[in-house]
């Protein structure tokens, strides 16, 4: 069975149709990627898996479990935890306290324990001090913790944004776009960064420009054009997909003719 | 480094502050050296207008009796402050005031609520304090130090009453200003009303109250034609009277309006213009009167103040201050207890009429039937207001 | 919290707590309780502007209900002052919960305008129920709170330390929620609400605990005021107090705590020194605000903070890992 | 007699309109409240009130005034409001500047001219009308009559003018209107000034209907007039006019019914109301957020 399990899934904002009648499947330890040109609805898809938006029509199944129209948190809670296309981390609040937001589901204790300063304070914050310590030095991120999240250098933000979605617990990462903006040292950087994780099994899906990352991290990946799937495979098998080159270049000029 | 700077500037500027304005600690009055008196008004906020008008009368009161020599052969000094007509501003000051043991008597706090706050802090620390404006029923009940030399608002109320039903009023309207000085002028009113039942066929057929600083009346005047009120009594300052009429007389030029002593300034000619002919009031002093004490008065205050005409409640200002001085001239020193003994068994002729105080601290006070006549406040010649009882005996 | 801070605390406690012994006249006394108050206002708000970003202009109201509740209850039952203040907090607070539920959805210039509109609506709803508020007559001879038999007021100093204890009380507060999970969501919502909450935090859930702290804490400020200053009415919760509250929070320093207290400090004592320039000091006052944020938008003491962060006492660290005071050193 | 109530309901409504129009105009262009408008609003009706006793005659007078009041409104905009905005200041900042405006003016007007209430000559003149049972006042039809003028022109100019077309695209995005060669700090300045000048217009109306000025005049009209605005949907200028007229009728006849203490109540009520049932108001569209 798979992890994830998303049919025929549509999503309409007004008359327009985002995304529609998709459906994909992502299993347990698996990296996935989704590609397409710019406006294909990838990021959209994100939306509805997090919860963001509700699906028009369509079910979104994960560990055996709906989840489509549920609440942020209870997805959150679930297991799903995101990045985002522009970074949106806590600017304002230092590395360590970034990652420490992301096990807020984890760390049970209520108004009076913190208040009162109870021992179960003491063990929740404590827990949830050293892990976001381990967290940032799987990051390498020791010189980093008392920095403030604004500013941290691009690649790291980046960096602290996985780490972040990491500390909810959550078993299935939604990455969007991690590689944009970078160069093709930090991408590389980052591949072996993605590829450390799957190891720690961690599922991944991945939304992505960067064909060298994508062909090289993905198991299999999907093709989304102006909310449709038109395609899905293996990453070789894509390449040479016409369709998919269409998508992406255009009819060239003498077949258009036909 | 910028942050440190900041915060130490912050720091000393607000212990400087604090220390500024430290009063030191002197022993009581010990007989030499210039007799302290306070004054404490209103100068910004609402009813500023008022606090100026007292400090002008206190200033020329101290300023009259340091000419002619002082008392006890020492000068007198006035200690001024501004309460911003807010209780708790009063609250403060009066702890300020009793701290400086040289201060042997306070004047001001115009209105009721913001007086009676300082009241029990001047009642607990034994200081006297002489209100001429405060007209709350149970003001001079706080404690005996406390004195009033206004018209309560009871005798104000009743004398309203009487000159309604004198001016022979059938349909009775009442526009009530929503503050606790408006609150207690109807009930004193209410309470008069009863004493009439049956004797005489005035009724009051509509109450309409308006929040403070309200200039549009219409929908009041409205339900006041609706109830058909040949005589309205509108218990407010001469600043919604004003407006008030004028709007009042574009609807209906008959009906009599009545209001009380305080709304019995120039600025209400000004304000209200022709609307403001045949309002009629029960005053104090006639600023016009011929009787030489008030002229002389009526001169040397516009002439202290550049211009400003005085008005009922600021020559009993001026009274207050002057019957106080007159206290500690009786006594022989100026020991605050000794001054509030004095004060109850003396009798004083002052501007407004001869001016005794009963038990409580009240001075008992006759009013004049006023009507305005081309502009003018006129004495009216076929009406005399009459003591309550008498009144209401005669029916 | 690190060495200093502990430092600069322990140094202010210790002066505030001698300063009487060196005379204050009563006058001083009422000013530096009202500052200690004001102060408190300040941590009350700072929760809500400070933490969470978020403009309340009518935070007099709440300070309102805590006075209301309190002089009613010491003036019919004649409850300890204790009890009194205890069911001002609570009463305030409730107030605030039901408040914030049809209110969390509304954010940055809605949310102002509603608590102005709801100070307005409590100051009208004092001066018109008159059957329980005594409407414009406001609350009279308040009793002072006595404990044991010994009467708290401004000649034995009692006031004064009562406020005292009631802001270290305060501060101690305010310090535990900043140093938890509550302070970290509150400001994840400021900085990003989505990607919080995409990160498991309870968006509403957290705005209606923080809007509930802060009226309660506003409450018990307002039970201290009714029996410092003996009468309250309508005019003693004005929307130039809340204008006040909120320039101490944006003077001292949003998100500061010592910035509270020296905003509440200076704005307070401000208009009492210039006494006697009477209507110019609001002018002044006015410049003040204008020059505070065209200069110094954080205020004084706001703003990120260059040391490093704290650990928590109980984070024993291994030897080889970040030391206390971070060797892994950071900007 | 309803009638009446309606009609006086409709006065103060039109005058509310005017100001929420203020109200909308800054609020469209800086998404910024301005809190000191109830204090310009006061400031217009001293400016009349001097220049009148300068006996420089009525119209003169009201010119001058709205030059006045407008150019500090732009003067104040350039200089402080211009330095939030390079500084990218959060709105609490700005926000709190206008509350600081607010102060000064309010006390600047105490200094000049004394916190007494004063009279304002009737400019509009005091004749009566009777229509039916229903009485009003001339100045009421003159209220009737330059309000919607105002409203109508502010409207024409905001949606058809070329001006206004610059002033809706600083509104949707300043940065993009300044690449488009539209001088977005000029357009700002002129929106303050069309601010200034509205309020200015509805001091004159309601000044020398009820001829009494006094420093604090602005506080409760701006606040009502600022719900009028927040009821149509703030920053759309037809709804401020639906708006204030509906807080105007209401006020009078809650007035009518229940009694003048719930005046002013009534604006705040029905503003927390329209807030929890259409926050964006009347005829406000509610924003989608992208991600």
């Amino acid at each position: 069975m798979a992890l994830l399990e998303v049919s025929n899934v549509s999503k309409q904002f007004g008359g327009l149709a985002a995304v529609s009648n998709v459906d994909f499947h992502v299993n347990q330890g698996e990296i996935v990627s989704i590609i397409g040109p710019n406006g294909a609805g990838k990021t959209t898809i994100f939306n509805l898996l997090t919860g963001v938006y509700d699906v028009t029509e369509g079910k979104i199944v994960f560990d055996g479990k709906e989840i489509q129209n549920k609440k942020v948190q209870h997805i959150v809670n679930a297991g799903i935890a995101r990045t985002f296309q522009n970074i949106r981390l806590f600017k304002n609040m230092r590395t360590i306290e970034n990652v420490m937001v992301g096990f807020h589901q984890n760390t049970r204790y209520n108004i009076f324990d913190l208040i009162f300063r109870t021992p179960r304070f003491r063990k929740y914050e404590k827990e949830a001090h050293i892990k976001a310590l381990e967290v940032l030095h799987s990051l390498g991120f020791e010189k980093y913790i008392h920095t403030y999240a604004g500013n941290l250098p691009y690649g790291e933000q980046r960096k602290l944004e996985i780490a972040r979605a990491i500390a909810t617990g959550a078993k299935l990462l939604l990455l969007d776009e991690p590689a944009a903006g970078m160069n093709p040292q930090e991408s590389e950087e980052l591949l072996e960064f993605i590829l450390g994780l799957k190891d720690q099994g961690f599922t991944i899906i991945l939304i992505e420009h960067d064909m060298s990352v994508v062909m090289n991290i993905s198991d299999r990946i999907y093709v989304l054009d102006h909310g449709k799937m038109i395609a899905d495979g293996l990453p070789e098998e894509i390449a040479s997909n016409q369709m998919v080159i269409e998508a992406y270049l255009g009819k060239s000029e003498d077949d258009a003719a036909d | 480094m910028k942050k440190w700077f900041a915060l130490l500037l912050a720091v000393v500027l607000a212990c400087s502050a604090l220390a500024g304005c430290g009063s030191k600690e002197t022993s009581g009055d010990d007989g030499d050296g210039p007799i302290k008196i306070a004054y404490s008004g209103p100068m910004t906020g609402d009813n500023a207008e008022y606090g100026l008008l007292f400090q002008n009368a206190v200033e020329l009161a101290v300023k009259q009796a340091n000419d002619a020599g002082g008392v006890l052969g020492r000068e007198v000094e006035v200690v001024e402050f501004d309460d911003k007509n807010s209780s708790e501003e009063a609250g403060s000051i009066a702890e300020k005031i009793v701290g400086d043991e040289d201060i042997v008597a306070v004047f001001g706090h115009f209105a009721s609520g913001v007086a009676m706050t300082a009241a029990q802090i001047y009642q607990e620390a034994g200081v006297v304090l002489l209100s001429a404006s405060a007209s709350h029923v149970d003001y001079s009940s706080i404690g005996d130090y406390i004195f009033r030399n206004n018209v309560t608002q009871d005798v104000e109320a009743y004398n309203c009453l009487q000159i309604a039903v004198g001016s022979g009023v059938k349909k009775l309207g009442m526009l009530k200003l929503k503050t606790d000085w408006g609150e207690s002028a109807e009930n004193s009113f209410m309470a008069a009303l009863e004493e009439i039942e049956g004797k005489s066929d005035i009724e009051l057929v509509a109450v309409e109250e308006f929040v403070d600083g309200t200039t549009d009346f219409s929908s009041n005047i409205t339900k006041f034609e609706e109830a058909g009120c040949d005589g309205i009594v509108v218990f407010g300052m001469y600043g919604s009277l004003g407006p008030f009429a004028k709007q009042f007389r574009q609807f209906n030029t008959e009906t009599l309006l009545i209001s009380v002593g305080s709304s019995y300034t120039p600025e209400l000619i000004d304000l209200a213009g022709d609307a403001a002919e045949g309002i009629m009031f029960p005053g104090g002093m006639n600023p016009d009167s011929t009787d030489p004490k008030v002229k002389e008065f009526v001169d040397a205050y516009t002439e202290y103040s550049g211009g400003k005409e005085p008005e009922n409640m600021s020559a009993q200002t001026y009274e207050n201050v002057q019957m106080v001085l007159q206290a500690i001239e009786n006594v022989g020193s100026a020991d605050r207890e000794a001054i509030k003994d004095e004060l109850y068994n003396m009798t004083f002729e002052g501007v407004t009429g001869t001016i005794s105080f009963n038990e409580i601290g009240d001075a008992v006070k006759t009013q004049v039937w006023y009507v305005v006549k081309d502009g003018q406040f006129v004495e009216s010649e076929d009406h005399k207001l009459v003591l309550w009882d008498d009144f209401v005996a005669s029916l | 919290m690190d060495k200093r801070d502990k430092i600069i605390w322990l140094v202010l406690l210790a002066a505030l707590i001698v300063l009487p012994a060196v005379g204050l006249s009563r006058y001083l006394q009422r000013v530096i309780s009202l500052i200690f108050i004001y102060s408190m206002l300040g941590l009350s708000l700072n929760i809500v502007t400070g933490y969470m970003g978020q403009i309340s202009l009518g935070h007099a109201a709440f300070y309102a209900i805590g006075a209301y509740t309190s002089g009613l209850l010491s003036e019919h039952f004649g409850l300890n002052f204790l009890l009194t203040c205890v069911c001002g907090i609570i009463m305030a607070g409730i107030i605030g919960w039901l408040f914030s539920i049809p209110t969390t959805k509304l954010s940055g210039t809605y949310l102002a305008i509603i608590t102005m509109g709801f100070g307005e609506i409590v100051k009208v709803v004092i001066v018109n129920w008159e059957s329980l508020t005594h409407g414009t007559y406001g609350l009279q001879r308040i009793a002072k709170p006595e404990f044991f038999g010994f009467q708290l007021n401004t000649t034995n100093n009692g006031l004064y330390y009562l406020c005292l204890i009631f802001l270290v009380i305060f501060v101690l507060l305010c310090i535990a929620i900043e140093r938890s999970k509550l302070g970290r969501s509150l400001r994840a919502i400021k900085d990003d609400p989505l990607a919080a909450s995409l990160m498991g935090v309870e968006i509403n859930h957290y705005k209606r605990m923080a809007f509930t702290i802060s009226t309660a804490m506003a409450g018990c400020c307002g039970a201290l005021y009714a029996h410092l200053s003996g009468y309250v009415d309508a005019n003693s919760f004005n929307s130039d107090v809340s204008t006040l509250i909120l320039s101490i929070v944006i003077f001292g320093g949003m998100g500061s705590i010592k910035g509270m207290l020296l905003g509440a400090a200076v704005l307070v004592s401000f208009p009492e020194v210039l006494r006697f320039v009477a209507v110019y000091r609001f002018v002044v006052y006015g410049l003040i605000l204008i020059v505070m944020m065209v200069f110094r938008t954080d205020g004084i003491l706001g703003g990120p903070s260059k040391r490093p962060y704290v650990f928590p006492r109980f984070v024993k660290l291994e030897k080889g890992e970040v030391t206390k005071n971070g060797t892994a050193g950071g900007k | 007699m309803t009638a009446q109530y309606i009609v006086n309901g409709l006065t103060m409504g039109l005058i509310y309109a005017l100001i929420a129009v203020g109200y909308s105009l800054v609020f469209g262009i800086l998404k910024m409240i301005n809190m000191a408008h109830g204090a310009v609003y006061a400031f217009g009706a001293h400016m009349i009130l001097m220049f009148v006793t300068w006996n420089l005659g009525a119209v003169p007078a009201v010119i001058l005034s709205v030059l006045l009041t407008g150019g500090l409104l732009v003067i104040y905009d350039r200089t402080i409001l211009a330095t939030l905005r390079k500084k990218k200041a959060p709105g609490i900042a700005a926000l709190i500047t206008t509350i600081g405006f607010s102060y000064i003016i309010q006390n600047g007007l105490m200094i000049a001219f004394g916190t007494e209430i004063k009279a304002f000559p009737a400019l509009l003149g005091e004749k009566m009308i009777q229509v039916g049972n229903v009485k009003f006042a001339f100045s009421q039809v003159y209220i009737l009559v330059v309000s919607i003028v105002l409203l109508v022109g502010l409207s024409l100019l905001i949606h058809k003018s070329k001006i206004g077309l610059a002033m809706r695209a600083v509104e949707q995005n300043s940065r993009a209107a300044d690449l488009m060669g539209i001088n977005a700090k000029g357009v700002i300045s002129v929106t303050f000034f069309l601010s200034g000048m509205s309020a200015v217009i509805a001091a004159l109306l309601l000044a020398s209907y009820y001829q009494t000025v006094y420093p604090t005049m602005g506080v409760m009209i701006g606040l009502k007039g600022f719900s009028a605005s927040v009821l149509g949907g703030i920053g759309i200028l037809y709804g401020s006019a639906v708006g204030g007229i509906i807080l105007g009728i209401a006020e009078s006849l809650t007035v009518q019914f229940l009694s003048g203490a719930y005046r002013d109540a009534v604006a705040f009520i029905l503003l927390f109301l329209i807030l929890i049932v259409r926050p964006n108001g009347l005829f406000g569209k509610a924003k989608v957020s992208k991600v």
